[in-house]
């Protein structure tokens, strides 16, 4: 192993051997997404790779805490760090300290902003205004003739809404579809399904098309779609984002109208990365996890059977 | 005797809490250099004028005129910047800080580096010196005094204060006759030093001593203002009651001296009951309709002892037998259980409870006794209010007020009902007549008597040693924390056999607690306990 | 109560410090819980080196201060409101409404005093408003402070959803310059920031408010008894508005100390820290119920939260769902423990 | 008395002194509101397929039944002088029990399947609340800290169940508990209302409503008078996390899924101002459990309002405090006596504060 010329963890890890210290500076229970990513990462690192993997969940997805967790990486000294940031912004000073203490950053899923690349080795990701974007186009392809539409959103001021809103709008273009409403929906099936209730009763069922920002408000829209007495992909076609196992079923059961896959499992890209950044390899900057879309029943079927999250 | 103006002149005060009018139209002034007593009974409205006057309550019609100006107060802080210092009838302290603190709290001494805290110890000490309280130690919590002390810190915080009025409600209900005493001296001092005081006190020897004026209420009324020496004693209770007092004139008559014979089987019979840091072991019997006293000086230990037997507090040693069969008493539940009663000294805090109506607090100990899950039907319960608000004389009458709204000589009556509704077999009163008017004194009292006529043991507990010595067949003499004695009623017991007992055990070596007592047969009480620890 | 007949025989030999905290905890068995959490502190620091290392090294240690200057404000914070036994949720949503308003009025060319006043005053003024809907109104503090939690939430949404950026610039970075005292080894630096010095001049002159000025000791008689308290003359009116106004005042500071440091301020931060901030004042001794407590032993509650934290993260090893179980079992094991000492002592 | 009951303005003050007056009076308002955006709001029609009642109305019962639940519970709590924070994340608790439980077993049609699951939630729930119990009752911890606790641990416990998974699963029998109807009013309003009609019953019937306001006004005087406030705190804290878990099935069971970090989440806020709506005072005694429903309903009717008027989520939480302030102020005593001209005493005497105190230090 290369970089780390003081070994971190000097206790953690000298029973076994060589291991590098990987500090994990991650997000922790949120949804299904963030579960079977975070799981693969660990899946990854194991020891028998030659990893000790320390993981760092934050508390309540606090940026708070996910800096302080970085910090104690730091002062630890591991050999690299991979960064799940609940935020892009705020994070200049954690990075510069972990550049003057030269351990690598890797960047995952979520970028920073400013987006200074000398401060991290790359960023690994599935790219939300990509997905958001393609959603807004399907969107805009299946209502040539426009249409009433909601969005149901994660909670107000969080990035990964922000990006998949300004994602949305763009794939939409001149679309003329009508936006009625967008309300929070906190990520939950269960508000999902109440909220939708309630917009539905507001717009007099006017409503052809539902955008929901994760997988589990979408399954709660589909719920609240059924009960109002109407049919998803006839009267109301639901997009969601994520690609959970759920949500490939729901699309399978014509539940859903399409989803779009936000591709969580790059631990062996991370692997990789890693090694190169410890062997002082060259990477690119940014290296896109490519996401699939599922727009139909049969598609969805198709995909079924190895799901893995 | 003073032609120039009052300090204070109240004049057509009412206040109405709703459903009472605690004070309708009431008069009142107090010079300076005169201690003036504010008489009446149980709810009469003293201790509301009081807060009229310091701007506790605000008053619905009437004037205060303080010092010659038109005043009206908006609190405590307010009437003290006028210079109007009060101890309310509710020791007014928090225990959460030091005794100097509480002394000084508002008052500290400031320097430049914010309060100083060594001169306002010091300056603390200086104001409880004046009632003989030197030996205190400031720093220490309120907390670790009883109720009786708090009420002298409570009393030394108001003469800290340099005021030109000073008002003392019911300071001397929880204290021993020696400090009174101080108390008095102190107050006299004030007085010629042309401080105008107020005092309410339930004790006509009291008033009788200190004060040089009075004015007397009745059911919110004003009654007249008086000279003290002008008035005797009977015409200043028919005042009061507004009737002439054949009744109370009986008062006394009733003591008990029927002695029960030994061998009758006892009621209660403890053995070596004890609890380390509080009671020694002590040995106690008490027969079926028997009145045994505990009398000794303040914190001798009588409360502590009756809390064991009541299983308010554990004991670590020693067992109790309950009509001949040992009882593990380990929680006022158990003994309530076993027909043991036990009315706090502590009213406020162990007493009452606030918020709930008179009829609810009377029945609370029964309906606990039968357990939740079966309440006591809305017409025994109609039953059990009525009667025992009659039988005490409890006012107003109306059992669906709370119970925070009654006077609290009031309240101690409705406590009173609630531990005889449960009908027990062993009744511990720990100074139920304290801060209670004479009428509601004698009805107390009789009630006593009345009980043990029809059978039930009473254990009486009472600062005031001739109230003992009237009411009980046998007392038991407490000094700290230890039963030193018994003394059988008779005759030529008085107060100051008592009070024998108590100084001839001090003379004694501390070695031999065993000693005989004067006055009466005393037992040896430590004898099992020393067995035991063999 | 047996433990004031012991404390004089000790007095004289009061020599060590022990004897000395023995006397202390003795005469005042108050202050036991606060002198629990001190030690508690040292052994987890003890414990960290012994197991994971690196713990005692100048870089560890500041950034546990550096990373915690705003819980020690907030923590400091509702010291004043629990020790009259209120309570004050709101000081999470005050940072997020004082910290977006503070950084858009900066981005929108406001002199940064000026900036830094509407930082503040605003939080006093959250304060001022919860001060006096309990006072006044007699609604209870937790509603009250409630009511002000979802109302700067609510406005600090309002104001922006998305993350607003301090200019590189601005002069409020300042607060969170990292100064090296001792420059040593790589990042093992002895470091303070500005913002460092700030907390610890909020700690010394809230001690100081506490124990030597007459509002302190109102603030410990209100929560002894309110009553009591006003029948002995003392302003409780303005005293229990005053320490919610300190308290949100408190929390403005807390955003200025926060922002400056992060550059960044979003409407969504601060969730949750009002609970961080209530268990460190109980970590360090004060009782929820108000009347004891100490600032200093707020203090040592928020430094033992931060230090819990690092020693999780140098574990390294606890799943994700555990890590809430965790924090709940470490409290209980906390307020038990203070439990079982104070019981025996008294 | 009685002839001051004759008059009308009498009556009228009577019933503006009921604890849940103004919370009645908001949840009109608010309905008032959202009739002026759609004058058809209030309309109730029958679904022609099945015969339920559709309207909003019917989706405000639905929405209040779980927090009617947890806000009963929480009632009892209050009474006694304490809190429960641990109501939110007991709901989590439930349903991860229900969800993977039901997962398990797999058949979606078995109604003893369902029984089960529920049987053994409200067990876990139950539980869990006892913990809560002995640690306020036996332990003698602050209720605050001692539920904050499991506030904190029980998601972790939730998610320790589902394996970090958001799981979901199908029963029929389950799913009619919140989605059923009966003669067209939805099934899960009718199980609040009468869960709510028995634990009324059974307080005040019994005695203990009146011992546990008792505790929760002078705990010391009330074990002098012989109750003994232990049980009884651990039975409010055991039917506080019960009903917890049947708020949590009741939440649940609407999308048959149960989401660790948002199911129940900070929903004890919501049923901790039900409770204060309803006119209930956290610092314990006299409750009201008609005041609790009452303000149940009025959480969910703001919440529904929110929606429905289209506020934007970001000004969601402002909107909420201003209904909360406004209907505080609305209770409190100094707006009170603008209608009832009644000045007095310049600030209330409470002697039980101190009683409490001394129990704390203790
Ligand atoms: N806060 C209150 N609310 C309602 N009624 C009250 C209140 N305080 C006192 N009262 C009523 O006012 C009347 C006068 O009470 P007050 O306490 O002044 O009597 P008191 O003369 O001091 O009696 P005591 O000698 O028993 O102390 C009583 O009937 C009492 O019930
Ligand atoms: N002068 C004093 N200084 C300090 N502590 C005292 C003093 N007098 C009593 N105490 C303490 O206060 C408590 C009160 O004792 P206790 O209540 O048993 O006394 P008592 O005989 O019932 O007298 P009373 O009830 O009339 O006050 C005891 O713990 C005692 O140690
Ligand atoms: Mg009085
Ligand atoms: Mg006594």
């Amino acid at each position: 192993s290369g970089g780390g010329d003081d070994k971190g963890g000097s206790d953690a890890g000298s029973g076994s051997g060589d291991l590098i210290t990987v500090g994990f500076v991650a997000v922790g229970p949120e949804g299904g997404w963030r579960q079977a990513n975070e799981k693969n990462i660990q899946d990854t690192f194991t020891e028998d790779a030659g990893y000790d993997l320390k993981y760092a969940p934050a508390a309540n997805l606090d940026q708070k805490s996910q800096i302080d967790n970085f910090t104690s990486f730091v002062d630890e000294g591991v050999d690299v760090i991979l960064l799940s940031a609940t935020e892009a912004t705020g994070w200049e000073d954690s990075l510069k300290r972990a550049q003057e203490a030269e351990i690598p950053v890797i960047l995952l899923d979520r970028g920073i902003e400013p987006d200074d690349t000398s401060l991290y080795v790359t960023r690994i990701a599935p790219d939300n205004v990509e997905v958001a974007k393609e959603v807004g186009t399907w969107a805009a392809a299946e209502f040539p003739d426009g249409g009433n539409y909601i969005v149901l959103e994660g909670p107000a001021g969080v990035g990964v809404v922000n990006e998949r809103n300004k994602g949305f709008e763009e794939g939409l273009g001149d679309s003329s579809l009508v936006k009625v409403a967008a309300q929070t929906a906190n990520w939950s099936t269960e508000e999902g399904k109440s909220v939708t209730e309630t917009l539905l009763k507001s717009n007099n069922n006017d409503i052809q098309f539902i955008f929901a920002q994760n997988d589990e408000m979408g399954l709660g829209a589909s719920q609240a779609v059924e009960e109002a007495g109407l049919t998803v992909g006839t009267d109301v076609k639901i997009a969601t984002i994520d690609g959970t196992k759920n949500a490939i079923q729901a699309l399978a059961d014509g539940k859903l109208s399409y989803v779009h896959e936000y591709n969580p499992l790059f631990g062996e890209t991370a692997l990789d990365v890693v090694k190169k950044a410890l062997d002082g390899d060259k990477v690119d900057s940014y290296i896109v996890v490519p996401s699939k879309a599922f727009d139909s029943a049969e598609a969805a079927k198709a995909a079924l059977p190895d799901r893995k999250y | 005797m003073n032609e120039e103006l009052p300090i204070v002149q109240m004049r057509g005060i009412s206040i109405e809490f709703p459903g009472v009018k605690a004070l309708d139209g009431v008069d009142f002034r107090l010079f300076q250099g005169e201690v003036h007593a504010l008489m009446g009974e149980n709810g009469a409205g003293k201790s509301t004028l009081i807060k009229a006057l310091t701007g506790v309550y605000g008053i619905d019609s009437g004037s205060i005129v303080v010092a010659g100006q038109e005043r009206s107060f908006r609190g405590t802080s307010d009437a003290q910047a006028a210079g109007i210092s009060t101890v309310y009838q509710e020791v007014n302290l928090v225990t959460n800080l030091s005794i100097g603190e509480n002394v000084m709290l508002g008052h500290e001494v400031r320097g430049p580096f914010g309060i100083n805290w060594r001169a306002t110890h010091r300056a603390a000490t200086e104001a409880l010196t004046r009632l003989g309280l030197e030996d205190l130690d400031t720093h220490q919590p309120l907390s670790s005094l009883s109720i009786a002390m708090q009420q002298l810190v409570a009393i030394s915080r108001a003469m800290a204060i340099k005021a030109k009025v000073l008002i003392l409600d019911e300071p001397t209900s929880s204290l021993d006759a020696a400090e009174v005493d101080g108390l008095f001296r102190v107050m006299r001092t004030l007085r010629d030093q042309g401080v105008a005081i107020l005092f309410v006190s339930h004790f006509l020897d009291q008033i009788y001593a200190i004060s040089d004026r009075l004015t007397v209420l009745r059911n919110g009324q004003y009654v007249g203002e008086y000279l003290t020496r002008e008035l005797d004693r009977h015409a200043l209770i028919s005042k009061m009651i507004g009737k002439d007092l054949d009744a109370l004139s009986a008062l006394g008559g009733n003591r008990r001296t029927d002695a029960r014979t030994a061998d009758e089987a006892p009621v209660v019979s403890a053995r070596g009951l004890g609890r380390r840091g509080s009671v020694q072991p002590t040995d106690l019997d008490i027969r079926r309709g028997e009145v045994v006293g505990f009398a000794g000086l303040l914190g001798s230990g009588r409360t502590e002892l009756a809390r064991l037997l009541y299983g308010a507090d554990r004991a670590d040693e020693g067992t109790v037998e309950l009509n001949g069969v040992v009882g593990d008493i380990k929680s006022p539940a158990d003994a309530l259980a076993k027909r043991i009663a036990f009315s706090t000294e502590n009213r406020r805090d162990e007493g009452i409870i606030a918020d709930l109506t008179v009829r609810e607090n009377m029945i609370l100990a029964l309906q606990a006794e039968r357990g939740w899950a079966r309440p006591i039907p809305k017409k025994e319960q109609d039953e059990i209010v009525d009667r025992y608000i009659a039988e005490l004389n409890v006012r107003p009458a109306d059992p669906n007020r709370p119970i925070k709204n009654l006077s609290g000589g009031n309240q101690q009556k409705v406590l009173l009902g609630r531990w005889l509704a449960t009908e027990p077999e062993l009744l511990i009163l720990d100074e139920p007549t304290r801060g209670i008017d004479v009428g509601a004194k004698a009805d107390i009292q009789e009630a006593v008597a009345q009980l043990a006529e029809e059978g039930m043991s009473v254990v009486f507990i009472s600062s005031e040693l001739e109230e003992v010595v009237r009411l009980s067949e046998r007392i038991v003499v407490l000094k700290d924390h230890q039963k030193i004695g018994e003394i059988q009623n008779g005759p030529d017991v008085t107060a100051q056999s008592v009070v024998d007992v108590i100084a001839a055990h001090g003379v004694e070596s501390a070695a031999d607690s065993l000693d005989e007592a004067p006055g009466g047969e005393a037992q040896p009480v430590d004898a099992d306990a020393e067995e035991e620890t063999r | 109560m047996t433990v004031l007949t012991e404390a004089p025989a000790r007095t004289d030999a009061a020599t060590g410090v022990m004897t000395r905290i023995r006397r202390l905890v003795s005469t005042n068995p108050s202050t036991l819980p606060t002198v629990a959490a001190v030690a508690i502190l040292i052994a987890m620091v003890v414990y960290g080196e012994i197991a994971y290392g690196r713990i005692v090294q100048a870089n560890t240690l500041s950034n546990l201060l550096i990373n915690n200057t705003h819980l020690i404000v907030l923590a400091v914070a509702l010291t004043f409101v629990i020790l009259t036994g209120g309570i004050d949720l709101s000081v999470g949503s005050i940072i997020a409404f004082s910290s977006v308003a503070g950084v858009m009025l900066s981005n929108a060319g406001w002199h940064p005093l000026a900036v830094l006043v509407v930082m503040i005053g605003s939080g006093s003024l959250f304060g001022l408003v919860s001060g006096i809907l309990i006072r006044y109104f007699n609604v209870q503090p937790f509603i009250a402070t409630l009511a002000m939690m979802f109302l700067g939430r609510g406005l600090a949404s309002l104001l922006s959803t998305v993350p607003e950026r301090l200019g590189e610039d601005s002069p409020l970075r300042w607060i969170g310059t990292q100064i090296k005292v001792v420059d040593g080894p790589k990042v093992n630096d002895l470091v303070i920031t500005p913002a460092v010095i700030v907390a610890l001049l909020v700690v010394v002159v809230a001690f100081f408010v506490l124990h030597r000025t007459r509002t302190g000791r109102t603030v410990y008689a209100i929560g002894g008894s309110e009553n009591s308290a006003a029948l002995m003359g003392l302003s409780v009116p303005r005293t229990k508005v005053l320490v919610y106004v300190i308290s949100g005042t408190l929390a403005g500071i807390a955003a200025v100390l926060y922002t400056g440091r992060l550059g960044t301020a979003q409407n969504i931060t601060g969730i949750g820290w009002e609970l961080d901030a209530i268990a460190a004042a109980v970590i360090g001794g004060t009782v929820l119920t108000g009347a004891y407590g100490y600032v200093l032993g707020s203090v040592v509650g928020a430094l033992v939260l931060g230090l819990m934290n690092v020693l999780i993260t140098r574990d390294g090893k606890i799943p994700p769902e555990m890590t809430t179980i965790i924090t709940g079992a470490i409290l209980l094991v906390f307020v038990l423990l203070q439990r079982a000492v104070t019981r025996k002592k008294e | 008395m009685s002839a001051a009951a004759s008059r009308p303005t009498a009556w009228l003050r009577e019933v503006i002194r009921k604890p849940w007056f103004w919370g009645i009076v908001a949840l009109v308002a608010l309905l008032a509101l959202n009739v002026l955006k759609d004058p058809t709001y209030l309309a109730i029609s029958v679904n022609p397929n099945n015969g339920n009642l559709v309207g909003n109305l019917i989706d405000i019962l639905k929405a209040a039944a779980p927090v009617m639940m947890i806000a009963l519970g929480m009632s009892l709590v209050i009474a006694t002088a304490g809190i429960d924070l641990s109501v939110g994340s007991l709901m989590a608790v439930g349903g991860a029990v229900s969800m993977e439980f039901l997962k398990a077993a797999g058949d979606s049609t078995s109604v003893g399947v369902a029984l089960a699951a529920i049987g053994l939630t409200l067990l876990i729930t139950g539980v869990l609340g006892a913990v809560n119990g002995i640690l306020v009752a036996y332990v003698g911890l602050q209720p605050f800290i001692a539920t904050l606790v499991l506030m904190l641990a029980g998601r972790g416990i939730a998610k320790v169940i589902t394996g970090g998974q958001n799981t979901a699963a199908s029963s029929d029998p389950y799913r009619w508990i919140a989605n059923g109807y009966v003669v067209g009013i939805p099934v899960v309003f009718l199980f609040a209302v009468l869960i709510v009609l028995v634990v009324a019953a059974v307080v005040r019937r019994s005695a203990l409503g009146l011992m546990i306001e008792a505790i929760g006004i002078n705990p010391k005087a009330s074990r002098m008078a012989g109750i003994k406030p232990r049980g009884l705190l651990l039975t409010t804290y055991i039917l506080s996390g019960l009903l917890a878990g049947v708020a949590g099935i009741m939440s649940v069971g609407t999308v048959m899924t149960v989401d660790i970090s948002r199911t129940g989440y900070q929903l004890e806020l919501d049923a901790i101002l039900a409770v204060v709506i309803g006119g209930a005072s956290l610092a314990g005694g006299k409750f009201s459990l008609s005041g609790a429903f009452v303000g149940a309903l009025l959480i969910a009717t703001l919440d529904k309002t929110v929606v429905f008027l289209g506020i934007s989520s970001s000004a969601t939480p402002a909107f909420k405090a201003i209904v909360i302030v406004v209907l505080c102020l609305l209770q409190s005593d100094r707006v009170r006596g603008w209608f009832t001209r009644r000045p007095k005493a310049v600030f209330p005497t409470a002697p039980r504060v101190e009683a409490r105190k001394e129990e704390v230090t203790a």
